[in-house]
């Protein structure tokens, strides 16, 4: 999927008249493959159940962006927007006006706020990743040592409720050796997460391990450990892209990561919109429907909103990154 | 070999809209200075543009050494040996003395195309000092005074060789004294057998250099003569069309009580201790070298540059004047002496300009009334003879002469008591002269009070009734019309500082 | 005797003729021309473009940062730049959004205060730029860019502000009468902003500032009070601009209105304002602003891609500010020589 | 005696040319200063801050930003600005690195020598913008800005190209050392000293000053304006291609927003510096200085573990203040000569 598609895409809309099912998917900005790969995800589902499939994503990763964006498609009278939204509450008014409008409205990888969306398509339990992260970690450096944190903006949220989670964790009895002793912000910006990097290793001689949740991050800091040599002695794990970081698993720097499979979350959306327009469920606890080739699906409790649940996250390491390189 | 190093025919150059120069002839012979005459936008600064390729002609043609050439840019001119030193100031001030005589033809390694810095330095300072001056080849030339840039200007053509040099009013910017200076340059230059061309509102500079003279009028073409062979009455007449035969008008008013006081008016770096006096109806020349300080200290008056010591009584009372506003206010006006820098808006239109000091009186609240701004503009714009069509005629597109001339309108529009005119003839031809001398005249008579920047003694002499010299930021002599000499003056200027 | 007094005493015109041709040869016609066709080329390619409800939300959604395009026209004209509107916008709201949740202060006083704020750092901008003469206004304001943007964050840190009131959702999206309250808002201020540039002393001392600053200071125009002013208007223009921000997202963040002056330039230039100063004026901005919201909003909803909509802004900029180089009176003036020349040579 | 006034004013500047004069001379010194006492203020706040190692990450990392300063310098002092260099890193940056994934064996050097030509064309377009249109280079920059990122993101397609997909021979051009030193820093240091050659002891090197300084001059001395302005030009556009191969092979990775509101960055170096947005002035010296502040500012915050919502606000405080003082130590420079004048 890619902005070709997209256009020719639309055209099909303006010219096939107002009775195919269109389905809207925003997501955080182009050019960023993974994405992309969501996005394909999203149009497979959406072709195998039938519908039209509009793809937009503003150039910048705002708010405001997806704001004019979704205006636009409440005037096309689409029939679901998907969103993954660059800010929590922001989109909150615009997605009011659209579901009053009739629209369906999930978010997807990163949710919105609960008064926002109908429900959220979930690609992990946010616990179970924090928990992942650190069962990681100790594993890697024997329970015990120093680890910091490098993540992406100090505001993004996913980051802050994984980060979260991974501190609950930490508070187990079982790692009371290991102390997080920074959260660095490296704005999803290579050379700022670079020299964040290098700054976490000057001052802390004794960090063992590097827990990144996010691509660019844990990207960035593959790098400095390669360039610097320090495979074996700091450990480096995280949420990564298998294709971006293949490099720095085969070198050993990174034992092991995880991610869940864009594809899937993307197809998983897919599936919901279409359940959610045919109105065969109305996001509401309980509901269920069948997504495709991913099988059954509930919907659960999520704080005070609804959201369905892909998986667990998916470990990448020596073994297997091999094939999953050249998907995502 | 041609019997003139330069010629040139039928010339005629058009810009949108106007025709500065039309068929117009041209002959300079080998050693000759050669007067180029004429008023203000006569067409004279856009004739040597063509001759050094800087504007290429519509028609005509040009011979060089009795060769036919047409110049598609500056720089073939300047190969063939045509060097010019243009009215307004065309060096880098960012850039060294040294950058600013080579630029163009600097001295580079025949191989690797480096530039030779250290010998470029030496050929400057070498020039410089024949030129008797000695200024350091690698200062700044944005931090050198007008006088010593037009030296600079001076070096540059020498260093290129030129056979035939240019000089578009070079004594514009000079006193007499540095304007003797410049003579002698141009004619040793002269002795080593370049020819030059001269263009100057002076007439000393003419009678002074030149052997033959070429007057051009309205763009077009009026005649050349053998300096011996024509009066100074059939030059001005073939110049302005008419009669001149009185420059300096006769004063008609009386000078009335004291207007302004001036005590112990100091600023570090700029002038020191200045105390003068001003009254109704009196003009007060105000003169020395360039450099002296006159400008500073007129701009302190006038709010522009503050004071640090003294005090300034205005009708008997103290007041404090920090801004143009304020001195505005309090009935003081300026003319400024750079008046396309300074003075003027040149892209807008006459109108416009003339206002602009006194927009509130045209405005209710602020609101601007167009109707009335346009009736006053128009009546001053006659008042002081702009030569237009309409109130709404660019500025840019007036002769130098006219622009000063609206300058001098924008003062008129206040009401004010003391008018401060800095170097008001300035590179204005003769007509405009005595047409701007008039309106400096009638002013006093009016009642103003006036205070007069010049560097030209002549016109010091002729229109002041009081005459202040300074000389390094200090007021070295006041003196009565009656005991004015340029002798005096000049021994005022020059005097070496009292020990103290 | 004295002959000097024998002056062709010269009449000057003081009406100006009105010329047909000079007036249609304006800039403002070719961004109309350029407006009228992407409103057609827009109509065609889709069907909901023409719809009454789009084209108000259209302008919902396009004119919150057009409120700083009235000062950035005076900015450019004074031959200055200000890039730090973008950061006044996220300060102000947040300020706004924080004195009204942590501070407790009613929402009006929180209006009030982030428009407070919004002076305040267009007021510090331009003190700066009067003070330090020797630096440029793109200097001062790429500083106060990164400064303002980086005390929002000292303020709110990673943390969202909203909450507002009900009420506070009508400016962003409200409607008085089927229109929307933010266009109305918008003609007034398009309104008053151009009669102050071009019926006021202070809009003509701003021409004259930007066509020759020193002339006009030595004229007796307070140059420093204007330049300050201006900003300031900047700065409480981008208040204005975050108020509506934060109306529609409901809440606002340390990194709202990214490069919002770009955006603003961009519109200022396709207006006719050259950064050269001097010139140009406010109808041509005004024009230009909808030219590239509706353009957006077109192709928006034919849902072309941002990486295609960023290359046809991109190019719709260049051609528009090409267009004037050749002077359309003056070249239609040669081009008729030119015809003339060439039927007098057969 | 020849010219009276002029020689004795000239006298009364030599008396004064003494050290003092020849500091003076050096326009950035408020900004060496600056760097100095903030180096040594860090190194009081975090003794790791003068190691070997970190200082060897700060010059690693000030690299690009140091060549792109160079090229900004030139445009600058030419009246321009260029915002577009982001763009065309990022452009040219993609395009090599999608080259290299799929010609592997393709030698380093040909892929720089590819990033550069880019650049170039990239820069030319701008350069015929601004010299031949006549469109002012903010709007033409800002406009092309627009393009090329646009651009970017088609030819890559929404893809990044990642670290296993570029051959070790490309990564390693940023982490290879040539003489001992890392290859980026040695690229920054020969650009450097062949800029240096050329801005001031060649010919064009001193036009592109001379057409700053004053256009209208520079007319009238016969130097082709047009030609200064696309050399200008396109001498960014390839230290931006450049830029963008070095960038990639740095992070071993391409993404279409690479370097995305870099340019902001580059133009405060220059203008920390002491290059004049006014155009005609500025000096290699100043820009190294004013990349190397950049550069401590984003090494030292994280190291003083400033609160990463301070840094921002810490940076532009910072920026403002030197910039501030640069001005006011000129100033009082100024205000001693006029003093020293005898009256
Ligand atoms: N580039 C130009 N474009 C349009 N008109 C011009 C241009 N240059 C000169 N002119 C016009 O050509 C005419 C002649 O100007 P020019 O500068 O040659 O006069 P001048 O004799 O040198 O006057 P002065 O004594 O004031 O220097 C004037 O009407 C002037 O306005
Ligand atoms: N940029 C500068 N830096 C240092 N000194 C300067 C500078 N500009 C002017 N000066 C000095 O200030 C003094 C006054 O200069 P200025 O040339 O204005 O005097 P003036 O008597 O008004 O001359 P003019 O006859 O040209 O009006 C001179 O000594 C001059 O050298
Ligand atoms: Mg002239
Ligand atoms: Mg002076």
């Amino acid at each position: 999927a890619c902005g070709s598609d997209t256009s020719s895409q639309s055209e099909e809309v303006s010219t096939g008249g107002n009775e195919a099912v269109t389905h809207a998917m925003v997501f955080k900005n182009t050019g960023n493959p993974y994405g992309e790969k969501m996005m394909e995800g999203f149009e497979e589902a959406i072709q195998e159940v039938g519908g039209d499939v509009i793809l937009r994503s503003p150039d910048q990763p705002t708010a405001e962006g997806q704001i004019q964006i979704i205006e636009q498609l409440i005037t096309q009278q689409v029939d679901s927007i998907t969103i993954a939204g660059n800010d929590e509450d922001a989109l909150q008014p615009v997605l009011k006006k659209a579901m009053d409008q009739g629209i369906k409205v999930l978010s997807v990888d990163s949710a919105v706020n609960a008064g926002s969306r109908m429900v959220h398509v979930n690609q992990a339990n946010p616990e179970s990743i924090g928990r992942t992260l650190i069962e990681a970690t100790a594993d890697m450096i024997d329970f015990e040592g120093e680890i910091a944190v490098l993540s992406a903006t100090s505001q993004a949220a996913n980051q802050n409720i994984w980060i979260e989670y991974m501190q609950k964790e930490l508070e187990d009895p079982i790692y009371e050796n290991i102390e997080l002793v920074k959260i660095a912000y490296g704005d999803d910006l290579r050379d700022k997460s670079t020299s964040e990097t290098e700054a976490l290793l000057l001052q802390y001689p004794d960090l063992k391990a590097i827990i990144s949740p996010t691509t660019v991050g844990i990207a960035a800091a593959g790098k400095v450990l390669t360039d610097k040599g320090l495979s074996g002695e700091i450990a480096l794990t995280g949420l990564g892209l298998p294709s971006e970081m293949a490099t720095y698993i085969e070198n050993g720097v990174t034992p092991a990561m995880f991610l869940w499979n864009p594809i899937d979350v993307g197809y998983a959306a897919g599936m919901t919109a279409h359940a959610l327009a045919e109105e065969e469920i109305l996001g509401e606890v309980g509901d269920s429907y069948e997504a495709g080739k991913l099988g059954e699906k509930e919907i659960t409790e999520d704080g005070e909103g609804t959201e369905v649940l892909i998986g667990d996250p998916f470990r990448f390491d020596v073994n297997n990154i091999e094939e999953w390189k050249e998907v995502y | 070999m041609s019997e003139y190093v330069l010629e040139l025919k039928e010339i005629t150059k058009k810009f949108p809209g106007v025709i500065a120069l039309d068929r117009v002839h041209f002959k300079l012979r080998p050693g000759e200075i050669h007067a180029l005459m004429g008023e203000n936008g006569a067409g004279k600064s856009t004739f040597i543009k063509v001759i050094t390729g800087v504007h290429a002609p519509n028609e005509g043609e040009m011979y060089v050494n009795g060769e036919k050439v047409s110049f598609s840019n500056p720089k073939e001119a300047q190969e063939l040996g045509i060097a010019a030193i243009y009215q307004h100031v065309t060096n880098y001030p960012d850039l060294s003395v040294t950058e600013n005589i080579f630029m163009g033809h600097q001295k580079v390694q025949k191989l690797t195309r480096r530039l030779r810095w250290k010998e470029m330095h030496a050929e400057a300072a070498r020039i410089l000092q024949s030129l008797g001056s000695n200024i350091d080849p690698k200062a700044d030339m944005g931090s050198l005074s007008v006088a010593q840039q037009q030296i600079v200007e001076i070096a540059k053509a020498i260093s290129t060789k030129a056979k035939i040099i240019i000089m578009d009013e070079p004594t514009a910017a000079l006193t007499a004294r540095e304007s003797e200076e410049l003579y002698k340059i141009a004619e040793s230059l002269k002795e080593q057998g370049a020819s030059i061309i001269f263009i100057s509102h002076r007439f000393e500079d003419m009678y002074r250099l030149a052997s033959q003279v070429t007057v051009l009028r309205d763009s077009k073409y009026i005649g050349s003569w053998a300096i011996d062979d024509i009066t100074n009455e059939d030059l001005i007449m073939a110049m302005v069309g008419r009669e001149i035969t009185q420059v300096y008008p006769d004063k008609k008013g009386d000078i009335g009580e004291k207007l302004l006081e001036v005590n112990g008016l100091s600023k570090a770096g700029y002038f020191a201790d200045i105390t003068f006096s001003l009254h109704k109806g009196e003009i007060l020349g105000l003169t020395g070298l360039v450099g002296a300080g006159r400008t500073e200290v007129c701009q302190s008056l006038f709010g522009l540059m503050p004071y640090e010591e003294g005090e300034i009584l205005l009708n008997g009372k103290k007041v404090m004047i920090q801004s143009p506003k304020e001195a505005m206010k309090l009935g003081i006006g300026y003319l400024p002496e750079d008046r396309q820098a300074q003075g003027l808006i040149l892209q807008w239109g006459i109108g416009k300009n003339i206002t602009l000091p006194s927009l509130n009186h045209f405005s209710k609240k602020g609101w601007l009334r167009e109707k009335s701004e346009n009736e006053v503009a128009k009546e001053l714009g006659e008042k002081v003879h702009i030569k237009a069509n309409s109130i709404f005629d660019l500025v840019s597109s007036l002769s130098g002469g006219n622009q000063q001339k609206v300058a001098v309108a924008k003062l008129l529009t206040k009401k004010l008591d003391i008018i401060i005119l800095d170097e008001p003839t300035k590179g204005v031809d003769v007509g405009a002269k005595s047409a701007i001398y008039d309106i400096i005249q009638n002013l006093a008579s009016e009642g103003y009070g006036i205070i007069m920047i010049s560097s030209e003694m002549p016109e010091v002499i002729g229109m002041s009734d009081r005459i202040a010299v300074m000389k390094s930021g200090r007021i070295t002599k006041v003196l009565d019309k009656k005991q004015a000499s340029q002798e005096v003056i000049l021994e005022a200027a020059m005097l070496e500082k009292k020990e103290s | 005797m004295v002959k000097h007094h024998e002056y062709v005493q010269r009449t000057l015109e003081h009406k100006q003729a009105f010329s047909l041709k000079k007036f249609f040869f304006q800039w403002e016609w070719v961004l109309i021309l350029v407006f009228l066709i992407v409103l057609m080329i827009n109509s065609n390619l889709s069907p909901y473009f023409l719809s009454i409800n789009g084209l108000k939300d259209a302008t919902m959604i396009f004119l919150d940062k057009a409120f700083i395009v009235f000062p950035m026209v005076m900015i450019m004209i004074l031959r200055d730049i200000d890039i730090s509107v973008g950061s006044t916008v996220a300060l102000s709201s947040v300020v706004m959004a924080t004195v009204y949740n942590s501070l407790g202060v009613p929402m009006e006083v929180a209006i009030v205060i982030c428009i407070f704020v919004g002076a305040l750092c267009g007021f510090i901008n331009g003190l700066l730029i009067v003070k330090f003469k020797e630096l440029s206004a793109v200097i001062v304001t790429l500083g106060t860019m990164i400064l303002y943007r980086g005390i929002a964050y000292v303020i709110l840190e990673d943390q969202a502000s909203g909450n507002f009131p009900e009420w506070f959702s009508f400016f962003g999206w409200g409607n008085i009468g089927g229109i929307p309250f933010i266009l109305i808002l918008f003609i007034i201020f398009a309104i008053a902003f151009t009669l102050l540039l071009h019926k006021t002393t202070f809009g003509r001392q701003i021409y004259a500032m930007g066509n020759n600053d020193t002339a006009s200071r030595f004229s007796g125009v307070q140059v420093d009070k204007v330049k300050i002013i201006v900003f300031t208007l900047a700065g409480i223009m981008a208040a204005i601009t975050a108020i509506f921000l934060a109306s529609r997202m409901g809440s606002t963040r340390p990194n709202v209105a990214n490069m919002y002056e770009l955006d603003v330039i961009t519109m200022v230039a396709l207006g006719g304002i050259s950064t050269a100063g001097g010139k140009g004026r406010m109808l041509g901005a005004i024009i230009a602003v909808f030219i590239i919201g509706y353009l957006q909003y077109g192709l928006g909803l034919i849902n072309i891609s941002s990486q295609s909509m960023l290359i046809i802004i991109g190019a719709l900029l260049l051609i528009a500010v090409a267009i004037p180089k050749v002077n359309l009176y003056h070249t239609f003036e040669r081009l008729k020589e030119k015809r003339k020349a060439r039927t007098r040579n057969k | 005696m020849a010219m009276g006034s002029l020689q004795s004013s000239t006298e009364d500047l030599k008396e004064k040319t003494s050290i003092l004069a020849g500091i003076s001379r050096f326009r950035e010194l408020g900004l060496l200063v600056f760097i100095i006492l903030l180096c040594i203020f860090v190194q009081t706040r975090n003794s790791s801050f003068f190691t070997v190692s970190n200082l060897n990450d700060m010059m690693t990392n000030t690299a690009i930003l140091s060549i792109l300063a160079l090229g900004m310098m030139m445009v600058l002092i030419t009246r321009g600005i260029d915002l577009s260099i982001g763009a065309t890193l990022a452009l040219s940056g993609m395009i090599v690195a999608q080259t290299v994934s799929v010609y592997q064996h393709l030698h380093p050097f040909l892929a720089i020598t590819m990033g550069i030509l880019i650049g170039i064309v990239c820069g030319l377009v701008i350069g015929f913008l601004v010299s031949k249109i006549g469109i002012l280079p903010i709007i033409a920059t800002l406009a092309m800005m627009n393009i090329f990122r646009g651009v970017t993101y088609t030819v890559s397609d929404g893809q990044w190209v990642s670290s296993y997909q570029m051959p070790e021979s490309f990564v390693s051009i940023a982490t290879s050392q040539i003489l001992g030193i890392n290859t980026l820093v040695f690229i920054a240091i020969l650009i450097y000293i062949m800029g240096f050659y050329f801005m001031n002891h060649t010919t064009t090197g001193r036009q592109i000053y001379a057409v700053g300084s004053n256009p209208e001059s520079a007319k009238v001395s016969g130097i082709n304006q047009t030609k200064i302005l696309f050399i200008v030009y396109s001498i960014m556009g390839g230290l931006a291609g450049l830029s963008g191969v070095l960038w990639v092979s740095k992070f071993a990775s391409a993404q279409g927003d690479t370097a995305s509101g870099y340019e902001l960055t580059v133009i405060a170096a220059c203008i920390l510096g002491g290059v004049s947005i006014a155009g005609g002035s500025g000096k290699i010296s100043g820009v190294i200085l004013g990349a190397v502040l950049l550069g401590i500012l984003n090494n030292a915050l994280p190291l003083m573990n400033v609160s990463p919502f301070w840094q921002m606000a810490i940076q532009g405080f910072i920026i403002l203040f030197a910039v501030l003082l640069n001005t006011v130590v000129k100033r009082g420079v100024q205000r001693n000569h006029l003093l020293r004048r005898k009256i």
